[in-house]
């Protein structure tokens, strides 16, 4: 099975069951920053993080430039990467059951410009324009074929109560309406919308009012998507404990926007940033982080926001998002601190694959 | 932080009154040269009277002790849409300017002041192929217009963010070419006339009947193109393109011509490089931030192009163009032109071409670079003083000179 | 509704009559307010104004006791009243509202009702150069009898028509307007009744009524008047206060939009503020009148205007000022209506109470020293209100 | 008086949050004029409303010229609701809830509580027979749960042409989602009664029939907007036939039959927009009457004033001018736009007067509410100052 794969893998280059990373600085994220450290890498998955390692016979060895960072691979908390906005299905304003990895490509061309960007896990949402759009999704960007980078069928289920989901034509045709649509599916406690957590559309603060009401009518496993203007909910966020999966930010934004991410996180709110790809490129993911920075928030909360809150999110806080034993070894190694827009990324390990080089095209 | 402010806010307090300004200590990238460490900055009546290591500092000078700050040339956008209302779009025209377009009112200048940006251009966002004249503004209370005919746009391709067709590609060239064939001919006509005139003066200097011409109707819009056409005279002609064929057709329009050209967007740059490079036909590339959507004109975009066109030898900037694809034709890109800049330099360019992209590169672009664009003696005072180096997560700017005078300075946190 | 306006003019007096208006308060605009006043009207003139004046024995006298007599209010700038007041060309400046007035529309009678005795009626602001507006009286069954200035400007408009760019709507004005000066220049325009108009703007014989959208435009309103000698005035939008420094400058007189009070969001305040312009362009010293519209609360309310600014900060007299005597002067009128002076037309509102308070009404108008108007012979708005004595 | 203010004084100084506004005339509403007097405010509630004594510790704040009146209510509107206001997926949509579009930080309820507006009765819009549930909300705060004063108000529905307007199927065209009942006014009473008649007989599970059968248990009073009389005639008909409590809106022709509303003790809310020059031009417009507010309270029918919805009109003030210049007395007009409404709305016990125990909920204006040229200076509500003093956010 595994042989079989190595035909797919871009790079060809013999598979070594072990790997060590050697140099660098290390920001494993959970932990504290290594300088010059090694990750021992076994079975795709991160073995031993340490200051030295013994590197264990027939173990390949990949030697990191001096100055580089090596960090965890990015994950997208919420994209339509390769679907080309095929993801709402809009003959009805409910539709729970279509899936949003069944519009993905896996060889279309903005996904190996994910990787160069250093993301390497990307939830994959249905549109806003219905009510209930369908299953949330999640891919790993393992350069494998669609069924093999499927991490997850079904990660959450997509609501939407902005402005998107509303027509004329069609019920309901304004969000008293959808919200009261909503409370009525919800009410059967063996509702399709109780099964997987929820990602909720909710842009304004209007729009995440009503979803915070929502979930605490019903006691939802909820994630707010978007967010961008939650400014004045920051409180309103804050106590009610829920994930913010936040952005885009487009640089044309109001600076209370950009200054918004920052806030949210000093409040405490867990706090992941999204592309929404297409409507921004998954290269856009860390810019946004460093926006963010630039804005006020604080460094290490936009790194987790790359990283383990939207893994925590997508529950996958066993399998990535930070650089820890027992983990997926997705790495990247940057030439520099990858908020620095002006650092790139040298190498792209995928469950311990190389699998995106600095010299790629 | 605070006690710097403070020292800076009492400098400059004191500096209205004194002629001459002293900016001392820090590492200055001048965009012309390699980096001064401990350098010295002179300013006097708003420009730079000296730069360098080892000048003495005149004795009635005011004094900034900028020790351990970078200071770099103020940022010029060469594609901004600054001070430009929403949904101003309308079929073009040469004669038509963006000065009647311009809300001078509007107030988000000021957050690209804060980022260091002094100057920008700003062009026209007309549909269709023949978009008007832009101009370039800086970023003062004023917004003093230090260009105000910098270049006449044309489009070969998406025009205002829109997608294209190769037909329609195909068919805006032969336009472009008629419309300034009969400029051609409309300048003849004015110079056969002037030839007439002077014939019937000297007959009748002479006595002899003579049958005075007629007097061509003057055309604003043949007089603007007529002026791009001129070989001696400095209108220059920016293009928008984007597709490969797009830009081989801009090409041969300054071929045809020998129009000044400069290429904006060039989405497909990388690629046609060498050909942009042999035409010696300089790039405003942008925006680098990508957004939304698979239109054709965007389709090959990419934060390397930049890159791949320094390579080739292109004289290139890089401008913010607005966020045009996100539907919201923002202003306030100008803001981000700094980190356009870092994006293009993590893709192949080295950190001095992606300063020099922005400032230097920018101005000579723009005709404006014997004044502005880079840190050297005569040059107007526009400097942007950092705290550390540029293009870095966690450098920010914490003051900004224009002529000269602080127009922003940060706050203590 | 002829039948109706011709019932309320039985009651006027024959242009010569005399008559006297007694023992009032009297707000003259030009001068100070004249308690328990008698104003002297002969031959639609004001002869006299003062405490104790004779009263001729062939007067008919108005008991002003516990009234306020005020001079007509002045409508500078007003589209209503017409057929649609937009022509679909861009560039009309041959045609005149004098073919376009209704005399019968209710708008006049409206005006009348609310103390208005003169309105300067232009085409609209949709279009490019929109031909010349006429100084009326609200009253007449003909535009002729309304008449009282016939193509008194130009009215030039700075706002584009949708899905036109601002910069092609100017470079088109530009064009429009130096084409024009070339012809005058050239000495063609004069005899082509179509280009007579245009010749009078660019020769300074007609003032231009130029339409400023946003504040932004004020300045390219400017441009263009000294570019091409244009006598401007300009009418200006919500925000055209902002450019009130520019404005002053300039030293040109300006009508504000009708909704002088209204919302902006301040952006780095992240709040909602109130504006008024009216002050700033008081404290530049800019000559301003106020125009009304149809306002939620009724139509040709030019003393709610004042009475809104005197609301947000504008002194009373300056107030009453921009709706009487400012108006008459910007449009040329300043020497013959707009305050109490002797001399002067005799148009006078006795009203109830004091201009500025919501609860006074327009008891009587005279217009050229006619009685046109009497509150307790208005059988319409009896219908919809109990008339009090 | 005095000694009330006496006797407070001792028991009022050490408290932090007191405030003490002195040296207003004080227009309470609910107790005649005090020409020179002071509000004491604590925990958000008006402590004492007095005659103006010296409180030498606490913190006072002096008005002198001032004036003060309780917080204006806007009893009929859609402040703050972002997006449509309209539920068109159904005509009758009782299980909608207008509060769901609600958005705190709407510019509109910075701009009515600038305006002196502390509190208004939010509704759906009038395209549905039954729009849903309308509630009432104080005009600030950070959500729409602290804003809240009543969830469940009142119930929303129309009699007359406006929910049948535009549901046709266009010519030729396949019948739609817009070829929705009714077509006619006939139409838009049959709907009503049907919904009410079924939800007579049995409510289930059905969210939104349990809100019409509390509406037929006479618990939730019911908001009818009618403005001609035929239509205020069906109405009060239907409500008869089913024992509904009602309230009019939008009733422009009831001063028509104020015997029969006095009668049946229905109030009013009315605006007084007059559109331009219709109501002496009406033709097929509805009989407008200048002095309609005034007729009806002289008949005695309880009678609110709305602000016109227009965005140019500046909120509810202008309506207390223009009441009186139809004839109303000041004192009738601004207890339109007060205590009238509160007791309309059933919220009488904590606002629309100034009396000790009530919200803090006031407005100072810089002279009498009825005057053209008063401005609104500062507004309290729940004791916080959100306007014109130092706001706390």
């Amino acid at each position: 099975m595994r042989l079989a794969l190595v035909a797919l893998v871009l790079l060809a280059q013999s598979k070594p069951d072990v790997l060590v990373v050697r140099g660098g600085r290390i920001v494993p994220i959970s932990g504290p920053e290594i300088e010059n450290g090694m990750i021992l890498i076994a079975d795709g998955k991160i073995q031993k993080i340490a200051a030295s390692i013994e590197i264990p016979a027939g173990a390949k060895v990949l030697d990191v430039p001096k100055g580089a960072w090596v960090l965890p691979g990015f994950i997208d908390a919420h994209s339509h990467l390769g679907s080309a906005f095929d993801v709402e299905e809009s003959t009805e304003s409910l539709t729970p059951e279509a899936r949003a990895v069944e519009a993905f490509t896996s060889r279309h061309p903005d996904v190996r410009a994910a990787l160069g960007s250093g993301v390497t896990t990307v939830a994959l949402a249905p549109g806003n324009g219905n009510l209930v759009g369908g299953r949330v999704g999640v891919v790993k960007l393992n350069g494998q074929r669609y069924d093999r980078a499927l991490l997850r069928t079904i990660a959450g289920t997509k609501a939407s109560l902005g402005g998107e989901a509303l027509r004329p034509d069609r019920e309901p045709t304004s969000r008293t309406g959808a919200v009261a649509m909503l409370r009525d599916r919800l009410r059967d406690p063996k509702s399709d919308l109780l099964q997987s957590p929820l990602f909720v559309h909710a842009t304004t603060p209007g729009e995440i009012e009503s979803a915070l009401e929502l979930q605490a009518a019903f006691k939802l496993k909820m994630t707010i998507v978007h967010a961008r203007q939650a400014g004045d909910a920051v409180d309103r966020l804050a106590a009610s404990k829920l994930p913010v999966a936040f952005g885009p930010l487009f640089v044309s934004d109001r600076r209370e926007i950009f200054e918004t991410p920052g806030r949210l996180a000093k409040a405490g709110v867990p706090l992941a940033f999204i592309t929404d790809a297409p409507a921004t490129s998954e290269e856009h993911l860390r810019a946004m982080a460093a926006f963010a920075v630039k804005y006020g928030m604080d460094r290490d909360a936009a790194l987790r926001a790359l990283t383990t809150v939207p893994a925590d999110i997508l529950g996958l806080s066993k399998e990535c998002g930070s650089i820890a034993e027992g983990k997926a070894a997705d790495l990247v190694v940057w030439t520099g601190d990858p908020l620095s827009l002006a650092s790139r990324v040298e190498v792209v390990l995928v469950d311990g694959q190389v699998t995106w080089r600095g010299d790629d095209k | 932080m605070r006690l710097l402010a403070l020292v800076l806010a009492l400098s400059l307090q004191a500096s209205e009154k004194s002629p001459v300004t002293v900016l001392r200590g820090a590492k200055v990238y001048t965009a012309a040269g390699a980096p001064l460490e401990h350098a010295i900055i002179v300013i006097e009546n708003g420009k730079i009277a000296a730069v360098g290591k080892e000048i003495p500092v005149p004795p009635d000078a005011r004094v900034i002790e900028a020790a351990g700050k970078t200071i770099i040339p103020g940022l010029i956008d060469p594609a901004s849409r600054l001070f430009l209302p929403p949904g101003e779009r309308s079929a073009g025209s040469a004669e038509q300017t963006v000065l009647d377009a311009l809300d001078l009112y509007q107030r988000d200048y000021r957050e690209a002041v804060e980022q260091g940006v002094t100057t920008v251009y700003v062009g026209p966002a007309s549909l269709g192929i023949v978009n008007g004249l832009g101009a370039v503004v800086r970023l003062d209370a004023a917004h003093t217009i230090l260009v105000k005919e910098a270049a006449l746009r044309l489009t070969l391709g998406a025009s205002g963010g829109e997608s294209s067709t190769a037909l329609e590609r195909y068919q805006s060239y032969p336009q472009l070419k008629q419309a300034f064939e009969s400029a051609r001919q409309y300048v003849e006509a004015g110079e056969k006339y002037r030839k007439d005139l002077a014939d019937v003066e000297a007959k009748k200097a002479k006595k002899e009947e003579a049958k005075e011409p007629t007097k061509p109707k003057v055309d604003p819009r043949q007089e603007v193109l007529a002026r791009a056409l001129d070989p001696k005279g400095t209108l220059r002609v920016r293009i928008e393109v984007h597709t490969a064929d797009a830009i081989a057709l801009a090409l041969q329009l300054a071929e045809d011509f020998k129009l000044r050209v400069i290429l904006e967007h060039a989405t497909d740059g990388g690629p046609a490089a060498e050909a942009i490079a042999k035409a010696k036909t300089p790039v405003v590339v942008g925006p680098v931030f990508r957004y939304g959507g698979y239109s054709v004109d965007y389709l090959n975009h990419s934060t390397a192009t930049a890159a791949a066109l320094v390579k080739a030898g292109v004289p290139v900037a890089i401008g913010s163009f607005g966020d045009e694809k996100a539907g919201q034709w923002g202003p306030g890109a100008s803001r981000f032109l700094a980190e356009s800049a870092a994006l293009a330099a993590s893709r192949g360019l080295t950190r001095d071409q992606a300063l020099a992209s922005i400032t230097l590169e920018a101005a000579k672009i723009l005709g404006i670079d014997k004044t502005h664009g880079s840190i050297e003696k005569g040059k107007a005072a526009d400097l942007v003083l950092l705290n550390g180096e540029p293009f870095e997560s966690g450098t920010v700017v914490e003051q900004t000179f224009l002529d000269g005078a602080a127009v922003y300075t940060r706050r203590a946190p | 509704m002829r039948y109706l306006l011709a019932l309320l003019l039985v009651g006027a007096s024959p242009d010569d009559a005399t008559v006297a208006i007694k023992g009032a308060r009297v707000i003259p605009v030009s001068g100070p307010e004249i308690e328990n006043a008698t104003i002297l009207v002969r031959a639609g003139k004001i002869e006299a104004v003062g405490k104790d004046l004779e009263i001729p024995w062939d007067a008919r006298v108005i008991d002003g006791a516990k009234k306020v007599v005020v001079p007509g209010f002045v409508e500078a700038h007003t589209s209503r009243g017409t057929d649609r007041p937009n022509e679909r060309l861009a560039s009309v400046p041959f045609v005149s509202t004098f073919d376009s007035i209704n005399p019968v529309d209710p708008f006049y009678e409206d005006a009348l009702r609310q103390g208005i005795t003169t309105l300067c009626v232009m085409p609209g602001n949709d279009t490019m150069i929109g031909g010349q507006g006429c100084v009326v009286r609200p009253t007449g069954v003909t535009t002729e009898s309304m008449m009282v200035v016939r193509n008194v400007a130009m009215k030039i408009s700075l706002r584009p028509r949708p899905g036109v760019s601002r910069m092609a709507h100017l470079a088109a004005l530009r064009k429009e307007l130096g084409d024009a000066a070339e012809l005058v220049k050239e000495k063609k325009a004069d005899a082509d009744p179509r280009r007579e108009a245009m010749s009078r703007l660019l020769k300074g014989l007609l003032p231009a009524h130029i339409y400023c959208p946003t504040a932004s435009d004020v300045h390219r309103a400017l441009d263009l008047a000294e570019t091409y000698k244009l006598k401007a005035k300009l009418v200006l939008g919500r925000d055209g206060w902002k450019a009130a420094a520019e404005i002053a400058k300039k030293g040109v007189d300006v009508v504000l939009d009708p909704e002088l009070e209204y919302w902006e969001t301040d952006e780095e305040r992240h709040d909602e503020v109130r504006r008024f312009g009216g002050a700033s362009l008081a404290k530049a010293g800019v000559k301003f009148a106020f125009q009304t519209d149809a306002m939620p609360y009724g139509t040709g309310y030019l003393w709610y205007q004042a009475a809104t600014s005197v609301k947000n900060g504008l002194s009373r007299a300056e107030a009453i000022r921009a709706v009487t005597l400012a108006p008459a002067e910007i449009l040329g009128l300043g020497s013959r209506i707009g305050s109490i002076e002797k001399g002067k037309d005799a148009n006078l509102v006795v009203l109830t109470g004091d201009p500025l308070d919501a609860q006074a009404w327009v008891d009587t108008v005279l217009i050229e020293g006619r009685v046109v108007y009497e509150r307790a012979k208005d059988e319409k708005l009896k219908r919809v209100m109990e008339v009090k004595k | 008086m005095m000694a009330l203010a006496a006797a407070l004084l001792t028991s009022l100084c050490a408290q932090d949050d007191q405030i003490v506004l002195t040296n207003a005339k004080i227009l309470s509403v609910s107790g005649e004029p005090i020409a020179k007097g002071a509000v004491v405010v604590r925990g958000g509630k008006i402590v004492a409303v007095a005659d103006n004594v010296v409180f030498p510790e606490a913190k006072v704040i002096d008005l002198s010229g001032k004036v003060i009146i309780p917080g204006l209510i806007d009893a009929g509107c859609m402040l703050g609701v972002a997006g449509p206001a309209n539920e068109d997926g159904e005509e009758v949509a009782p299980q909608v809830r207008i509060v769901d579009s609600l958005d705190p930080r709407s510019p509109d309820l910075a701009r009515a509580r600038q305006s002196g507006v502390t509190a208004a009765f939010v509704e759906p819009g009038n395209r549905g027979v039954i729009g849903g549930v309308a509630s009432i909300v104080r005009t600030s705060g950070p959500s729409r749960a602290a804003m809240m004063v009543r969830e469940s108000a009142a119930l929303k529905a129309v009699i007359g042409p406006t929910p049948a307007q535009g549901n046709f199927s266009p010519r030729g065209s396949a019948p739609s989602f817009f070829a929705r009942r009714p077509t006619t006014r006939m139409g838009v009473a049959w709907e009503l009664r049907k919904a009410f008649f079924d939800a007579g007989r049995g409510a289930g599970d059905d969210p939104g029939k349990a809100v019409l059968a509390q509406a037929l248990a006479g618990k939730l009073p019911v908001r009818i907007a009618a403005s001609r009389i035929t239509d205020l005639e069906t109405a009060m008909q239907i409500a008869d036939e089913l024992g509904l409590t009602i309230v009019f809106e939008e009733a422009q022709e009831a001063y028509k039959r104020a015997d029969l509303l006095v009668k049946k003790n229905i109030p009013v809310l009315l605006r007084l927009s007059v559109n331009g020059t219709a109501p002496m031009y009406f033709g097929e417009q509805n009989e407008v009457r200048l002095d309609a507010f005034s007729l009806l309270i002289k008949a005695g029918v309880k009678t609110a004033l709305l602000s016109t919805g227009d965005p140019r009109s500046e909120g509810m003030l202008p309506a207390v001018s223009f009441a009186v210049r139809g004839g109303a007395s000041p004192a009738e007009a601004l207890r339109a736009v007060t205590l009238t409404p509160a007791e309309i709305l059933g919220v009488a016990d904590r606002m629309g007067s100034l009396e000790a125990g009530k919200d803090a909920n006031l407005v100072v204006l810089s002279g009498e509410p009825h005057d053209v040229t008063t401005r609104v200076e500062k507004v309290m509500i729940d004791g916080r100052w959100v306007f014109g003093e130092k706001t706390d956010k």
